[in-house]
């Protein structure tokens, strides 16, 4: 049995994740589309916080919520034209994209109901400090993470050099 | 009442779901990547939570995030790139105008 | 790994490869090409000799100069290597062509470093296959062989060569995908259950494991894979267009080696590993090799393109190699691998000189051509002889690969079985038939187009590249029972004795 | 008897074969016919020692202590062992018909090489010639001294090849290209006989060895068991498939077509192979397996019913051609023929088998007048340079040795005492009377009939009406000593080799047997032939009306005399119209069009449904993406469903 603010809290959380989610592919105009993604992952870092994991939750603000979200709008604004009207949806697409989310609602959601062991309550768990975090990430033993750190690192070089060349003017 | 496992999945399952609408349903191209961005949100969700609620003593849910998050950020910057260039030459985004690659 | 002198001939034209690599006139690279060869020539006498020395020194086993090194674990492939009477005598028929074949294209234009690149290439993997005794292996080398052929012909080829080239490609590579299903299927059932899966041959004929209801399966799966490398009817039709479009050497090395890796293949994986579906299941391939042998011929008779001549006239020799395999018998078997290596020399003979022929004719029609004995005598007599050694003269390699195969396919008990003998036995006639109106239209009678008499006759490499082959010829029919023994010693091993004959 | 011997009368040839066909452009003219000919002059002179020895040296190995002549083998090497028991080896059988051979074989090829110095004189490809004539002597000789059926095959293929690079010697000939081709696959087809024969025989008797087939024919013939093939017992179907190969090379009916044809030849070539030793080597097969052909009396039957029905037909023929060369292909058909009725009515309790000592009798005499014809006829073609006889007549004054020699040739072969014909004829008459009557008299009708037409074509040459000769230039004379001694030599063969006692020299069993003449039977065919020659003598001594009028009589009969029955435009029906037309082109078309055309069709199916669906390929993302996702929740339901 857990406490009243925490049930509160979730259910915040997962009804802002649902109606953000939906908005953000519902709405029509492609920077409040942004806006409500914005909103979405904030949702979801609340949801890490309230799930203990502190340093993702920062994580997911900082580079989610801080660095991707600003870089569409970045964008949004470089590709949109003045006179830009809001898209309209034809129907035939709707409904094609309905039926898939649909499908894949019913056929994931009664694979969840199915399956007992999804009804677990939540364990107790020692407290994730930063210092265990650190040493996670920087170990080299078993369950250690130097190596994708590194290749991650190497990843992002890539990204950025790639990005220049991509956008460039020729 | 105890906020089970399950009480977790289904918002990530929704929002997945509002993903693919999204990602079927956008013309914009940058919509698409947006809606892209909820379908990886929503499996971060899933890695943390499962890993919170089944394996509490160890962390590769949650490095695994780390990383997906570092990933994200890495193909979305690339993604924008090669719309910015996309939209450069074609000044447009629309990804149905965009099917060189067809045959 | 080196100290096996097998591994040479698979690294020789490898060291070839580099060579070329290297050269940067055409100079160098007949350099290159003619030392390779040579190379190879002499590595094969070495190892006919060591293989002659090891056998009268009574070495028993069923392959000597076995080796194996690991090559993936997990699937249990390995370079397997070994040798029986067959391999060298086929290995030394692949030095002797290669060799000729090299002389036969001197003056290739253009690109003639790609040219003989893709050449050793196919020469890579026509020495592998015949070396490797490890089914995987095996086919990894004939894949080898065949992908150059594409190029070869596409670039090089003459006439509608994208389509030859095509049609070539896809053909074989269509037999490949059934092999490739039966030497799976082969590895999968060999060895007893909860022993360890081998593609090695020998091993896989001493486990004996292969069920035979999957036999009946399998056997046909690598029998017709195989069998339309070796221009099976009805899937033959590859081998006059691709022919008829490739560059001289290309359809020596094609039709003299590559083609018996077809009939080799049929031998030493399908009749080898499954008897019991072969002694079974015979009698479907024989009717339809018989059709080969006949219908082959029936067709050349009425060819008007000097290659397409060759290539049916192939088409019916070939389908007697795997007509007397099919035989099951030692006298049989022996004759199928002397009419190899005789089809092998006599084809890459005849191809030498159409290619000659057609280098300064510029038409390989034979309504256009005549009285070539008065304009150029050299290729003409060595057309005659290659001719005759075709239609079997005795003292040249046709008649004795011939007779043995008929002979032995009539000692065959069942009637059925020699009543096809006989059947098979009138290609002879037919055989003469098409070759003496060839050798009668082209090379005797008037000369038809005057243009023609300005011609001169071979040069010294063209001189070389036949008398080299006709030599050859000549030793076989000659000499038989030197070859007869060679390839003998291997039918006294397990294969009979599995279906308790001879 | 040493192997040097025997191993060099092979190898001489051989040798001198390679070296005049390798170095022959190398040499001069002169150079390479001297060759050519001293090869064989040793040849000739080892084979006569051979020969002399084996017959009347009395040494143990050649002859018992009965008198009775012994098979045997000089050497024998394996060439090719198929099985245990299957071997081909190639050795040298000596026994008294191989010694015969050996004898005829090298004085003809001798003669030939002698007579072709002046014949082919300054003919391009001299040394060719040269080569391919010394081929052929090796081969022939191989032939006949053969161990086993298969070396006797393999000589017989090379022979045949010799004889093809002979007659189509003059190769810018069209019509002695196509002769050469047709005398090649008619004998290869008779040859296809001749395989399948030796097949079925030794899948039968475990063996190719003469002398175990031949010395005990009972014991290796048991294993038969009397087993059927199509109505007819496997020996019996063994037995004339191997004639079948002896009727292609001997040119019996219906396979003789190519004889007439392989005339095209030069002349001495037409003497030494297409009269005198390999169109013979038919008889020789069948007298080599004799013992085997007793065993199965149809065969032997089978063989006089085609050699009485060739004789007739060839001695028909004779009479209505033009060309000389022709006349006598078809007497040299007719002769061999009678070789072949003489073996086909020989049995051992008749005379004891003097059918077969006739049989090789008439062979040896044969060879020699024949041969002596042949080479008359050469120096008549190489004097007025035609090889009609409408272009000749009156040539006894010009060339009287040819005049005299042919004419004994004539002689010997119309059979009139005392010249060698005579006696060889009257024993297989003999034989044929005391077989069956019905073949005697057919067989002495054919006698007269031969008289006839080779007087008919003596006169017609030497008589009736002279041509303007000057007209066309030059007077024909006699040719020069290396033409003119062969001749003579021959004549005087002709007319002395009768009085051999050849009885005591050659029968069926080897044991030695008195010659009586039968008068009765010896004056009925001189009669005939003496009447034959009348008529000839009335008809064509002096140009008149007779013969055309006669022809014009019997013109249906002299028409289709004339054309040879019609058997070559039978042939060119079978070989044109049904095996080109209806077989060999259907059989191309279905190729290229059935098989191939199945083959690319799945080639254009592949192309046409490709091009069909790449549709699906729209380039929208949104929809690959809908299809993979539904094709992804298909899997995942398929799982969930399954699984929970």
């Amino acid at each position: 049995m857990e406490s009243v603010g925490s049930i509160i809290l979730y259910f915040v959380i997962a009804v802002a994740i649902v109606v953000f989610s939906v908005l953000t592919v519902t709405t029509r105009k492609i920077l409040r589309s942004a806006t409500y993604l914005l909103f979405t992952l904030f949702a979801t870092a609340a949801l890490y916080f309230s799930l203990d994991y502190e340093f993702l939750g920062a994580v997911q603000i900082a580079v989610y919520a801080g660095g991707i979200v600003v870089l569409f709008v970045f964008s949004i604004l470089l590709t949109s034209k003045p006179g830009d009207k809001s898209e309209k949806l034809a129907s035939k697409k709707r409904v094609l994209g309905l039926f898939a989310a649909l499908a894949m609602l019913v056929v994931s959601g009664y694979a969840l109901v199915s399956r007992c062991c999804m009804f677990a309550g939540k364990p107790a768990m020692e407290a994730l400090t930063m210092h265990k975090v650190g040493e996670t990430l920087m170990g080299t033993g078993e369950g250690e993470y130097l190596l994708p750190f590194e290749a991650i690192s190497v990843l992002l070089l890539a990204c950025i050099i790639g990005g220049v060349v991509v956008a460039r003017k020729r | 009442m105890d906020i089970t496992l399950m009480y977790y999945l289904i918002p990530s399952l929704i929002m997945f779901c509002c993903g693919v609408y999204g990602f079927i349903t956008r013309k914009n191209m940058i919509a698409i990547l947006i809606s892209l961005e909820l379908m990886l949100n929503a499996v971060d969700i899933n890695f943390v939570v499962f890993n919170r609620f089944l394996f509490p003593g160890q962390l590769e849910g949650m490095f695994f995030t780390l990383f997906a998050i570092a990933i994200a950020a890495a193909e979305t910057a690339l993604a924008i790139a090669i719309i910015i260039n996309i939209f450069r030459v074609a000044k447009n985004i629309d990804v149905r105008d965009l099917t060189k690659m067809k045959f | 790994m080196f100290d096996n002198i097998l591994i040479y001939f698979v690294v020789i034209p490898l060291i070839m490869l580099g060579g070329l690599a290297l050269c940067k006139n055409i100079k160098q690279i007949r350099t290159v090409a003619v030392i390779g060869s040579t190379a190879l020539i002499v590595l094969s006498v070495v190892l006919l000799m060591g293989y002659l020395e090891q056998r009268a020194a009574g070495a028993m086993a069923e392959m000597l100069y076995v080796d194996s090194w690991t090559w993936f674990t997990p699937l249990n492939i390995n370079l397997a290597v070994g040798v029986d009477g067959i391999s060298v005598a086929m290995l030394m028929l692949s030095s002797i062509i290669v060799f000729a074949g090299t002389f036969a294209s001197w003056k290739i234009n253009p690109l003639p470093k790609e040219f003989f690149l893709w050449l050793i290439l196919l020469s890579v993997g026509v020495f592998g296959f015949f070396i490797s005794i490890d089914l995987f292996t095996m086919f990894m080398f004939y894949e080898v062989a065949l992908i150059p052929m594409y190029l070869l012909i596409g670039v090089w080829g003459s006439g509608n060569k994208n389509y030859s080239a095509m049609k070539l490609t896809l053909m074989l590579m269509g037999g490949s995908a059934f092999l490739m299903l039966g030497l799976i299927g082969i590895y999968y059932h060999s060895a007893p259950e909860g022993g360890q899966l081998t593609w090695n041959i020998l091993e896989i004929s001493q486990n004996g494991a292969i069920d035979k209801g999957w036999q009946y399966f399998l056997f046909p799966l690598t029998f017709v894979g195989f069998g339309v490398l070796g221009a099976m009817f009805p899937f033959h039709t590859w081998s006059p267009d691709g022919h008829a479009s490739a560059p001289t050497a290309v359809s020596m090395l094609h039709a003299g080696v590559l083609m018996k890796l077809g009939g080799y293949g049929c031998f030493r994986v399908a009749i080898y590993l499954m008897p019991e579906a072969a002694n079974e299941l015979s009698w479907i391939f024989l009717i339809l090799t018989g059709i080969s042998v006949v219908y082959g011929a029936f067709s050349a008779c009425v060819q008007t393109d000097l290659k397409y001549i060759n290539a049916y006239s192939s088409v019916s020799h070939c389908g007697l190699v795997l007509f007397a395999i099919l035989m099951l018998n030692t006298t049989a078997m022996t004759g199928a691998i002397m009419q190899m290596l005789s089809h092998g020399l006599m084809t890459a003979l005849f191809f030498a000189l159409i290619g000659m022929i057609y280098g300064r004719t510029h038409t390989r029609d034979i309504r256009l051509m005549g009285g070539l004995m008065k304009i150029m005598p050299f290729l003409a007599v060595c057309y005659v002889i290659a001719g005759m050694a075709s239609l079997g003269l005795p003292g040249l390699s046709g008649f004795v690969a011939e007779m043995t195969i008929f002979v032995g396919s009539f000692q065959h008990a069942d009637m059925f079985h020699r009543v096809f003998t006989i059947v098979a036995c009138c290609s002879i006639v037919i055989t003469a038939v098409y070759i003496l109106r060839v050798v009668g239209k082209l090379l005797f009678g008037p000369v038809q187009d005057k243009h023609h008499l300005e011609l001169t006759d071979a040069t010294w490499w063209e001189r070389l590249s036949a008398i080299t082959l006709i030599v050859c010829v000549a030793a076989i029919g000659c000499f038989p029972n030197f070859f007869n023994e060679l390839i003998n010693f291997t039918f006294d091993g397990s294969i009979f004795k599995v279906l308790g004959m001879n | 008897m040493d192997q040097i011997t025997s191993i060099l009368i092979l190898a001489l040839p051989l040798c001198m074969f390679l070296l005049l066909g390798i170095f022959g452009n190398k040499m001069s003219h002169k150079m390479a016919g001297i060759l050519g000919t001293l090869g064989m002059g040793v040849t000739l002179i080892l084979a006569y020692s051979t020969a002399f020895t084996y017959f009347f040296s009395g040494n143990e190995l050649f002859v018992d202590a009965a008198g009775n002549r012994l098979q045997h083998l000089v050497f024998d090497q394996t060439w090719l062992a198929f099985t245990q028991h299957l071997v081909i080896k190639l050795g040298f059988l000596l026994d008294p018909i191989s010694a015969m051979m050996l004898v005829v074989i090298t004085t003809i090829s001798f003669m030939v090489h002698l007579y072709s110095l002046g014949y082919m004189h300054g003919e391009t490809g001299f040394q060719r010639y040269y080569a391919f004539l010394s081929l052929f002597s090796f081969s022939m000789l191989g032939l006949v001294v053969a161990t086993n059926i298969f070396q006797m095959y393999i000589f017989w293929e090379l022979v045949g090849a010799s004889s093809y690079l002979l007659i189509g010697f003059y190769y810018t000939k069209p019509s002695a290209v196509s002769a050469s081709k047709k005398a090649f696959i008619v004998t290869r087809f008779a040859d296809l006989g001749f395989l399948i024969g030796i097949l079925i025989l030794s899948f039968y008797t475990e063996t190719f060895d003469f002398m175990t087939m031949t010395n005990a024919p009972e014991n290796v013939l048991a294993s038969t068991g009397g087993a059927v093939f199509m109505g007819g017992s496997v020996l019996t179907w063994a037995l004339v498939l191997i004639f079948m190969g002896g009727m292609g090379k001997s040119a019996m009916m219906p396979l003789h077509i190519w004889l007439p044809d392989a005339m095209e030849g030069p002349t001495p070539v037409s003497a030494l192979i297409h009269a005198a030793t390999m169109v013979v080597a038919g008889v020789f097969l069948v007298a080599r397996m004799f013992p085997v052909y007793l065993m199965e009396v149809t065969a032997l039957e089978i063989v006089t019913v085609v050699g009485a029905l060739t004789a007739l037909y060839a001695a028909i023929v004779a009479c209505t051609q033009v060309d000389i060369k022709r006349v006598l292909a078809f007497s040299t058909i007719s002769q061999i023929a009678f070789m072949m009725v003489a073996l086909g009515v020989a049995r051992p309790d008749i005379h004891e088998g003097v059918g077969y000592m006739a049989s090789m009798f008439h062979l040896f005499t044969h060879a020699m007048f024949k041969a002596l014809l042949f080479l008359g006829a050469g120096a008549l073609i190489h004097a007025v340079h035609s090889n009609d006889y409408t272009a000749m007549g009156g040539l006894r004054k010009y060339m009287p040795v040819t005049h005299i020699t042919f004419l004994i040739g004539c002689l010997a072969i119309a059979g009139i005492w005392p010249f060698a014909g005579f006696f060889s004829k009257d024993e297989i008459l003999v034989a044929a009377f005391e077989n069956n009557a019905l073949w005697g008299v057919w067989m002495t009708a054919v006698a007269g009939l031969t008289s006839f037409y080779m007087f008919r074509l003596y006169y017609r040459i030497f008589w009736w009406n002279e041509p303007d000769y000057e007209h066309h230039g030059h007077v024909p004379h006699d040719a020069p000593w290396t033409m003119t001694l062969p001749l003579i030599i021959l004549a005087a063969v002709s007319v002395v080799a009768g009085f051999i006692p050849f009885g005591e020299l050659v029968t069926w069993s080897r044991e030695a047997y008195e010659i009586h003449i039968n008068w009765t039977v010896a004056g009925t065919s001189i009669a005939v032939a003496v009447a034959a020659i009348a008529l000839a003598t009335v008809m064509y001594r002096k140009e008149n009306e007779l013969p055309d009028k006669l022809a014009s009589r019997f013109k249906g009969l002299w028409t289709a005399a004339h054309h040879r029955f019609y058997f070559d435009e039978l042939y060119m029906f079978i070989t044109h119209k049904i095996i080109f037309n209806l077989i060999s082109r259907p059989i191309a078309w279905f190729d290229r069009h059935i098989i191939d055309g199945t083959m690319d069709m799945f080639a254009t199916v592949t192309n046409k449904v490709s091009y069909a669906i790449r549709g699906l390929q729209s380039g929208n993302v949104q929809t690959y993406v809908w299809v993979y996702l539904l094709g992804t929740l298909l899997i995942a339901a398929v799982a969930v469903i399954c699984l929970v």
